[in-house]
């Protein structure tokens, strides 16, 4: 368990943070609206933190005396980037030497970029996955972050593993780039077989085991027989003078156990579904690749990420309930060549046939953008509600953090949102952001 | 009396000996003998015999054996030969391409007549910690060495001193990948040991079964192995193997997580340290690893007291001066007094035989607001620690080794020179002979000499611009 | 309103059974004096005859009632789409005879994204890389050129530097520069009579030369490319230079969007630029919600983002006043609100872009 | 005549306008247990009082009032005659080997950090040069190190000073003209010899225009006004071959009758070779950075004591950091290794003020602590220039640019 307990010794991110108030503290929000997930909201309600957690949310909630009181227009669960390299040190960011094992936490470097996860935190994004080497076949381990400081002051990071990330089709030509798809498959179909072998084998050797144990009480009993009849052929064998030649003894082999393979093991994981499988992929040739590969893995969680392409399998999607974290950046001429423009509107257009949409950065510095880009996918056909589903209870749930983050509700992380407007709105400012029930960013500077 | 009836048996032992060894025994008197051990002695006397110091007082109270070399030098002051606690040069190559190689030795490296033993000399230093460059992943052995001898096995003070681990990645490596191979190296000693063990048990059990079928009376070979000690994670019944049958290659490693041998820890940045500290801690070596840090560390200063390393040694950059990005100002930090404030022992590193050499560091570190006594400190007695040998080298005293240098006047004044080296009671260095120093100070062109000095290179130079980007 | 429509209806009896008019009603209008609730505006010819609240149909025109705010077209600077090769003449130092209008390509398909984010005229400038590379022009996506002249491009940075031609440093090329401006020939003549000057650079201190040689030659323009031009307000003011700020992407150093602010509280006129990279025309947008987060007043920024860019460019865009060319966008809401989305583009009257229910 | 170089600094010295970061005059107290007011003369318990960024008073023997600055020692702000802070080769024309009217001024970049950092370290005045690919490079400026970030505001008006090298890298990246030349490196010079040739020809080129009208070419006008000695020429030189052939040009042009050219040689690394030369024609070096290890720019060599044995035969140096500002490679620590070279610290301290303060000019107005002068102030924890003492202040025109910790 190195993340948390070693992130946690980064020094604090910014100097003009206020100091936290003691974790004991209560804070009471008094909000107009309380959206405590999209769809559901509560009018002149009040939301009770205590201990990093939502403690309660209701119409009827009175102020505990000595607890902090916020009053504030609405307030909305912390957003969440499912796709971002934001605190990896310059050089993991794009790297390409990646595998399966290596590490995004063993990248992130709290000290070189305080500034950026400053930035994002002011801007509302509370977490984020993040995952190495921006265009890697396979990228490694992705964590789950929270922008804002643990409480002794490094990152906090909540899931070390929290998913697997990949990339199909970054460069080469068709072939080659359909290529990664069908190795991608081939490494989730070896960590299947090897989970399998292993299963295999923990049978065999009980077996075994049991076997042996069995023979060998045997042995034992019929000991003082075999004692005397080897005394006895001794005997002879030294009369006639011939040389005394022990009897062999045979059993059956041990079972040779599997050769351990770090790689096959994690990619075991996937298979088995207990790590989703974060994929980047644009053109439609290497999405359709991918999904076909991959229908046989019925445990496996896919997600999608980018997706340029990927309107016309909107059904396979909503069939396997695979999510798609779209990346609304107004790309401009630097798209690459042969793809078509839907940047701006696909996570619309996604959303109309019911697949689950993310919005993702994917990016280091562009984290802070998030709710811009959702802005801009608003302004291009995504519902405002589904907007802020995908960056808040959407995302969770496809990083498995579902049940603790995303919502204003009782138990769950208190990483709020305190807003004079509507959350999507570019208009709308913040005026405080609490991440785990401590106030991490203040408009007025001070408590 | 007491001491004078000690001086007549050391007269006596010296007799013998002087039969024995020809007269190995040399009496130094200077003007001052600075032992980094209690207050300075004015006309001081130190008797060195086969090597070793036997007496240091004032000359009033130490008689000279009558066999004993006189060294007489009235105005000069001894201080202790300085130590560098850990360096990279004076090899054939700093590195090997290998990522993890424990089984190599730095003993194949070191090159004896390379000019960075002549330069170390020059500046007083009289006992090197050579280790294996920082470009690896974990580095073979490294070795403490004097820099003076024809051959590695003459300059040889003590082998196996230790192995680099690099955190800071290794050329063309990324962190993550770096992190990833070493945390790889010890899991995979831990999974070949629980494999042999698990081998030789059932090996044994096979052996028993095959003797109650034949009827033979069974006394089971209990293992000629050690069991394994070590703080971090440990390997049960690994007594049932012998030591001889692991693989050479990978005995290092387990040396390591035994606490057997010093790791020295090659961190560039605050974040390497946190990574390594954790290593350490995951797998036992902690309290037997020695930090070598990069300018920006001092920002894990608290975490560095915390852990209870062994030691940590400072770049040759003493002050560290960073723009945060999007800032108006830049951000000086003054790394020793840092360190000296939080609490933390440091030795110091010198990079080149003049404006860097320890002496001058330690100089810079007082005019930094270093006590005088911590500065000097951080190139003897405190460098000796770091590197385990306290007990040998680092100050004058009854019993170590005689290793002294002979100076003009204060150890950090600018117009001081080093007059003389002793290694061992041998005079080692003559300041009056040295050609190459005359040339480097007064332009005198040694006859036959190329000239050309040799490049040193820089090893902190990458952390020293990362600093400042 | 009266004094507006007086002038009207005497207008309409004397262009009698012309081709005839369109009036437009949207929830706002963002005319030139602000807002107007309800407005209208009335079209004939493709220009802007009138606007204002409750104004009369003409009886030859028709209304149309339409729901979200009615605009001007934005105006973009500094874009090089549809140049193609043209963007830059590598074969000299001083092109101060081209004109990049004859590099403009009408049906480049680039032009689409333009009308998508509500963009209606560009301002087209060279790449950096040469010290003078030719003479700006004012285009409309897929339409008319506006201004085949609008400036002199001047480049300050060192991107004007080629190895083996002259000039290979800063104090050369000020020199060249200055021998052009003893005697002035072509373009250089040109300046100050009706010609522009664009100052491109990067630091503030190319900034600095850049200026002090605008304002050494009292020269009209303004300065682009440099992203901190804030700490140069005083200077830019003295010279009474505009300035066109780079587009202020995510990794941007907050003190970019702040000096923007500065220079909008000294009343430097701004504009945003898509910058040498051809970033989608969102990034106009969002360069300015950066600045209005920074603190730049809400209409300056929307000034920088239609008529101040008009004006910097040199040209009649940027502006729904009476007699301009109806260059109008409609939005679902509040331009400067990125949720608010592009419904329908007129250029010149003429629809260009979106469902069309005429 | 005025080269345009400076027309245009001229110019903005003109429209000079209330710059934004310009600093409001304060007025300051500094307290100096030991004050070097210059080479030579210490006062003990100073107390220097500043008004307008300039030295209103300085009073012996009083106490330090509260709440002034106060130190160890004190001396004048250091003088750097050989800085090196340009943008690099975009700071000098090569469309030509010879540049004669042109100035570094206009690549100057106040906005770099360099120059904070370099002001830290003691260093309040500075000679900037145009970098040495040229064989004549151009005007070099004398600049403060601190203050408002634009040119007029730090511009100090000196000695006009051209700057040329000789050596290597005037030649190095021409190459001889095959065939039809593509751009304007195929030329001369391409060897230490074409170097060489090129200044003869410059200044006999120049010589002859001052008889031929017709023979007048761009920029003679500068290589006359070196000729009659009103404009001083730094020449780089940093081996002892090279330093000869600045001397011999010398005197090949006074033996032609042509002029008698006021050369300071820079970077003279080997000056110590054959300083016969230079006290022959009494000329002034700047020296280079000390060599940590084995040796300077150009292979040359320059032992410690090369400041004792020219001081010893009367050679006018400098010292300099080229702008380096590293624990150990700053102008306070060069001072220090010339003490170990045999320097006295009053001949040192001349090295690093009043000695370059001539050299550039500007002698009446910064390198020593007199009221009149700028208030360019270092502060120290001890006697400057030992190893075991630091800079712990620095104040630049009355402002404190580095405050005591």
């Amino acid at each position: 368990m190195l993340a948390p307990a070693l992130l946690a010794w980064a020094p604090t991110i910014s100097a003009q943070e206020p100091a936290d108030p003691p974790a004991e503290t209560q804070i009471f929000i008094k909000a107009e609206r309380v959206i405590v997930q999209p769809g559901k909201e509560l009018k002149d309600a009040q939301v009770l933190v205590q201990g990093g957690k939502v403690l309660a949310v209701g119409t009827d909630l009175v102020a505990p005396d000595g607890a902090k009181v916020l009053e504030t227009k609405v307030v909305c669960a912390g957003f969440i980037d499912p796709w971002s390299t934001l605190g990896l040190d310059s050089a993991s960011a794009s790297l390409r030497d990646t595998n399966i094992l290596t590490r995004a936490v063993d990248a992130l470097n709290p000290f070189g970029s305080a500034v950026h996860l400053q930035a994002a935190l002011r801007a509302g994004i509370t977490g984020y996955g993040v995952a190495l080497g921006g265009k890697a076949s396979v990228k490694g381990l992705g964590a789950f972050v929270c922008t804002a400081n643990h409480a002794d002051g490094g990152l906090d990071v909540l899931l070390k593993d929290s998913f697997i990330g990949a990339t199909v089709g970054s460069s080469g030509d068709a072939f080659d780039r359909i290529g990664y798809a069908e190795r991608l498959v081939k490494y989730i179909k070896a960590g299947e077989d090897y989970r399998v072998e292993q299963v295999e084998y923990t049978h065999e050797i009980a077996k075994w085991r049991t076997e042996i144990a069995e023979s060998e009480v045997k042995l034992e009993k019929d000991f003082k027989k075999a004692k005397k009849s080897r005394d006895k052929e001794i005997k002879e064998a030294e009369e006639d003078n011939k040389k005394f030649k022990e009897e062999s003894y045979r059993e059956d082999r041990q079972p040779r156990k599997p050769r351990f393979d770090a790689e096959k093991e994690a990619w075991a994981r996937v298979a088995e579904g207990t790590l989703p499988l974060v994929v980047e992929a644009h053109r439609y040739v290497e999405l359709s690749a991918l999904l076909d590969g991959t229908k046989a893995f019925d445990r496996l969680r896919l997600v999608i990420a980018g997706g340029t392409e990927v309107l016309p399998l909107a059904a396979t999607l909503v069939k396997r309930s695979i999510p798609v974290i779209v990346w609304p950046t107004p790309l401009g001429s630097k798209r690459p060549a042969g793809m078509r423009a839907h940047d701006l509107s696909l996570a619309g257009a996604l959303a109309e046939k019911d697949v689950r949409v993310l919005l993702g950065s994917g990016g280091t510095s562009g984290t802070r953008d998030l709710p811009l880009l959702a802005a801009l996918a608003v302004g291009h056909g995504l519902e405002p509600e589904k907007a802020l589903a995908a960056l808040t209870t959407e995302a969770a749930r496809a990083l498995d953090m579902g049940s603790i983050l995303g919502k204003v509700r009782a138990g769950y992380r208190a990483d709020l949102l305190l807003l004079d407007g509507d959350p999507i709105s570019t208009t709308t400012s913040i005026r405080q952001v609490i991440s785990a029930g401590k106030i991490a960013f203040n408009v007025e500077g001070g408590q | 009396m007491n001491i004078s009836s000690i001086t007549h048996l050391t007269a006596a032992l010296a007799l013998t000996s002087a039969a024995a060894l020809g007269g190995d025994s040399h009496a130094i008197k200077v003007g001052k003998v600075i032992t980094m051990a209690g207050e300075p002695i004015e006309n001081g006397i130190v008797l060195i015999e086969s090597g070793r110091i036997t007496a240091v007082g004032p000359a009033s109270e130490i008689q000279i054996p009558w066999d004993a070399e006189v060294f007489a030098a009235p105005n000069l002051v001894a201080f202790p030969g300085q130590v560098e606690a850990c360096t990279s040069q004076g090899m054939d190559r700093a590195n090997e391409s290998i990522d993890v190689a424990p089984f190599l030795n730095v003993v194949d490296s070191v090159d004896p007549v390379n000019f960075f033993y002549e330069e170390m000399l020059r500046a007083g230093i009289t006992t090197l910690n050579v280790q294996q460059g920082n470009s690896t992943v974990i580095a073979g052995r490294g070795m403490i060495v004097k820099p003076s001898g024809m051959t590695v096995a003459a300059m040889t003070v003590r082998p196996e001193a230790g192995i680099k681990i690099a955190i800071t990645p290794k050329r063309g490596k990324s962190r993550a990948v770096q992190l990833m191979i070493l945390r790889e190296a010890f899991a995979g000693l831990r999974r070949t040991l629980e494999d042999l063990v698990q081998e030789a048990n059932d090996g044994n059990d096979h052996a028993r079964r095959e003797a109650l079928a034949q009827g033979r009376d069974f006394e089971a070979e209990d293992g000629k192995g050690r069991a394994m000690t070590g703080s971090g994670w440990i390997v049960e019944g690994l007594e049932a193997v012998p030591r001889a049958s692991i693989d050479s290659k990978i005995l290092p490693l387990l040396a390591i997580v035994e606490g057997r041998i010093s790791v020295y820890m090659a961190c560039s940045t605050p974040m390497d340290v946190l990574h390594g500290l954790e290593i350490a801690k995951e797998n036992g070596f902690l309290a037997q690893t020695v930090l070598l840090l990069g300018p920006t560390c001092w920002k894990v200063s608290d975490e560095i007291k915390a852990a209870g390393v062994r030691g940590v040694i400072l770049s040759s950059t003493l002050e560290h001066t960073e723009r945060a990005p999007f800032a108006e100002e830049d951000t000086v930090t003054v790394l020793p007094t840092h360190f000296a404030e939080k609490g933390i022992p440091f030795a110091l590193a010198s990079q080149n035989s003049t404006t860097q050499s320890l002496w001058f560091q330690a100089a810079r570190c007082v005019a930094l607001g270093v006590d005088r006594e911590v500065a000097l400190a951080a190139i003897t007695s405190g460098p000796a620690e770091v590197i385990g040998l306290s007990s040998e080298v680092g100050t004058i005293e009854k019993g170590k080794h005689g290793n002294l240098v002979l100076l003009s006047g204060d150890p950090l004044s600018l117009q001081t020179q080093v007059r003389y080296v002793f290694i061992e009671g041998k005079l080692t260095y003559d300041r009056t002979t040295d050609t190459r120093l005359q040339h480097l100070m007064d332009g005198v062109q040694p006859e036959g000499t190329s000239a050309d000095e040799p490049v040193v290179e820089d090893i902190h130079e990458e952390e020293r611009t990362a600093g400042d980007k | 309103m009266n004094i507006l429509i007086a002038p009207i209806l005497s207008a309409l009896c004397a262009v009698s059974g012309d081709t005839g008019s369109l009036v437009l009603q949207a929830e706002v209008v963002h005319g030139p004096d602000g807002p107007i609730e309800k407005g209208r505006i009335l079209i004939r010819d493709g220009k802007i005859e009138a606007i204002g609240a409750g104004l009369e149909l003409p009886e030859d025109g028709h209304l149309i009632e339409l729901e979200g705010h009615l605009s001007a077209g934005l105006v973009a600077m500094g874009d090089q789409t549809g140049l193609k090769g043209e963007a830059l003449d590598s074969t000299r130092q001083i092109m101060d005879g081209a004109d990049l209008a004859f590099g403009y390509d009408k049906t480049d398909d680039g032009w689409g994204a333009f009308l998508e984010a509500g963009v209606t005229a560009v301002l087209l400038t060279p790449k950096p890389g040469a010290l003078v590379g030719g003479r700006t022009a004012v285009v409309k996506p897929a339409g008319a050129m506006v201004q085949r002249r609008a400036h002199l491009h001047v480049c300050f940075s060192n991107a004007a530097f080629k190895p083996g031609v002259a000039p290979t440093s800063y104090p050369g090329a000020i020199s060249m520069l200055e021998q052009r401006m003893k005697t002035p020939t072509g373009g250089f003549a040109l300046l100050g009579k009706g010609l522009g000057v664009l100052l491109a650079a990067k630091t503030r201190a190319e900034g600095l030369r850049a200026v002090a040689f605008a304002k050494r030659h009292d020269l009209t323009g303004a300065l682009t490319g440099v992203s901190r031009a804030g700490d140069l307000a005083d200077e830019l003011h003295d010279a009474g230079l505009g300035v066109i700020l780079p587009p202020i992407g995510a990794a941007a150093d907050p003190r970019v969007p702040a000096s923007a602010a500065t220079l909008g509280k000294k009343d430097i006129p701004l504009a945003f630029s898509l910058g040498a990279t051809n970033r989608s025309p969102h990034a106009l947008r969002i360069s300015a919600l950066r600045c209005m987060k920074a603190g730049l007043a809400r209409d300056a920024a929307w000034k920088a983002l239609t008529s101040g860019a008009g004006e910097i460019a040199n040209a009649p865009v940027g502006s729904l006043a009476v007699g301009r060319a109806a260059d109008m966008v409609l939005w679902s809401g509040d331009p400067l609100e990125l949720t608010s989305q592009v419904e329908r583009v007129w250029i010149e009257g003429k629809q260009v872009h979106g469902d069309d229910d005429q | 005549m005025i080269y345009p170089g400076f027309l245009i600094s001229c110019v903005l010295l003109a429209l000079a306008s209330p710059a934004p970061e310009a600093p409001k005059p304060v007025d300051l107290t500094v307290h100096a247990d030991y004050l070097h007011v210059a080479p030579g003369e210490v006062v003990r318990n100073a107390l220097i009082q500043i008004r307008d960024g300039k030295i209103a008073s300085v009073l012996p023997g009083r106490s330090a009032p509260d709440g002034a600055l106060s130190a160890h020692s004190i001396m004048a702000g250091m003088i750097d005659a050989s800085a090196r802070v340009t943008p690099g080769d975009v700071a000098v024309e090569q469309s030509k080997e010879v540049i004669t009217n042109l100035s570094v001024t206009d690549s100057l970049d106040f906005f770099n950090p360099a120059w904070d950092r370099l002001a830290r370290t003691g260093v309040t005045t500075t000679l900037i040069a145009p970098p040495d690919y040229n064989v004549v490079g151009g005007f070099s400026v004398v600049v403060k190190t601190s203050g408002p970030k634009r040119v007029e505001a730090r511009v100090v008006t000196g000695a006009s000073i051209l700057r040329g090298a000789i050596g290597e890298l005037p030649s190095a990246g021409n190459s001889p003209a095959f065939g039809r030349p593509t751009n304007f490196y195929a030329r001369r010079p391409t060897t230490r010899m074409g170097v060489e040739w090129e200044w003869r020809k410059a200044f006999f080129d120049a010589a002859q225009s001052a008889r031929f009208p017709d023979a007048e070419f761009e920029g003679a006008d500068v290589l006359r006004a070196c000729l009659a000695g009103d404009v001083r020429i730094f020449i780089q030189a940093w081996t002892t071959a090279d330093i000869r052939t600045a001397v011999y040009l010398d005197e090949e042009m006074q033996a032609e009758g042509y002029g008698d050219l006021d050369i300071v040689i820079d970077a003279g690394a080997e000056a110590w070779k054959e300083p016969a030369f230079l006290v022959r024609t009494g000329t002034p070096v700047v020296l280079p950075p000390f060599p940590a290890t084995g040796r300077l720019g150009e292979r040359a060599f320059m032992p410690w004591d090369t400041g004792r044995k020219l001081t010893d035969l009367g050679i006018m140096i400098a010292l300099s950091a080229h702008g380096e500002t590293g624990l150990k490679e700053r102008l306070s620590a060069q001072a220090g290794y010339a003490i170990r070279g045999g320097l006295t610290f009053d001949e040192a301290l001349a090295c690093v003020t009043t000695t370059p303060a001539r050299l550039l000019g500007v002698e009446k107005q910064v390198g020593a602590v007199k009221s009149g002068m700028d208030a360019d102030l270092v502060l120290w924890n001890g006697a400057p220039f030992s190893a075991t003492s630091n800079i712990v202040g620095v104040v630049a025109s009355g402002e404190v640019v580095l405050t005591p910790r």
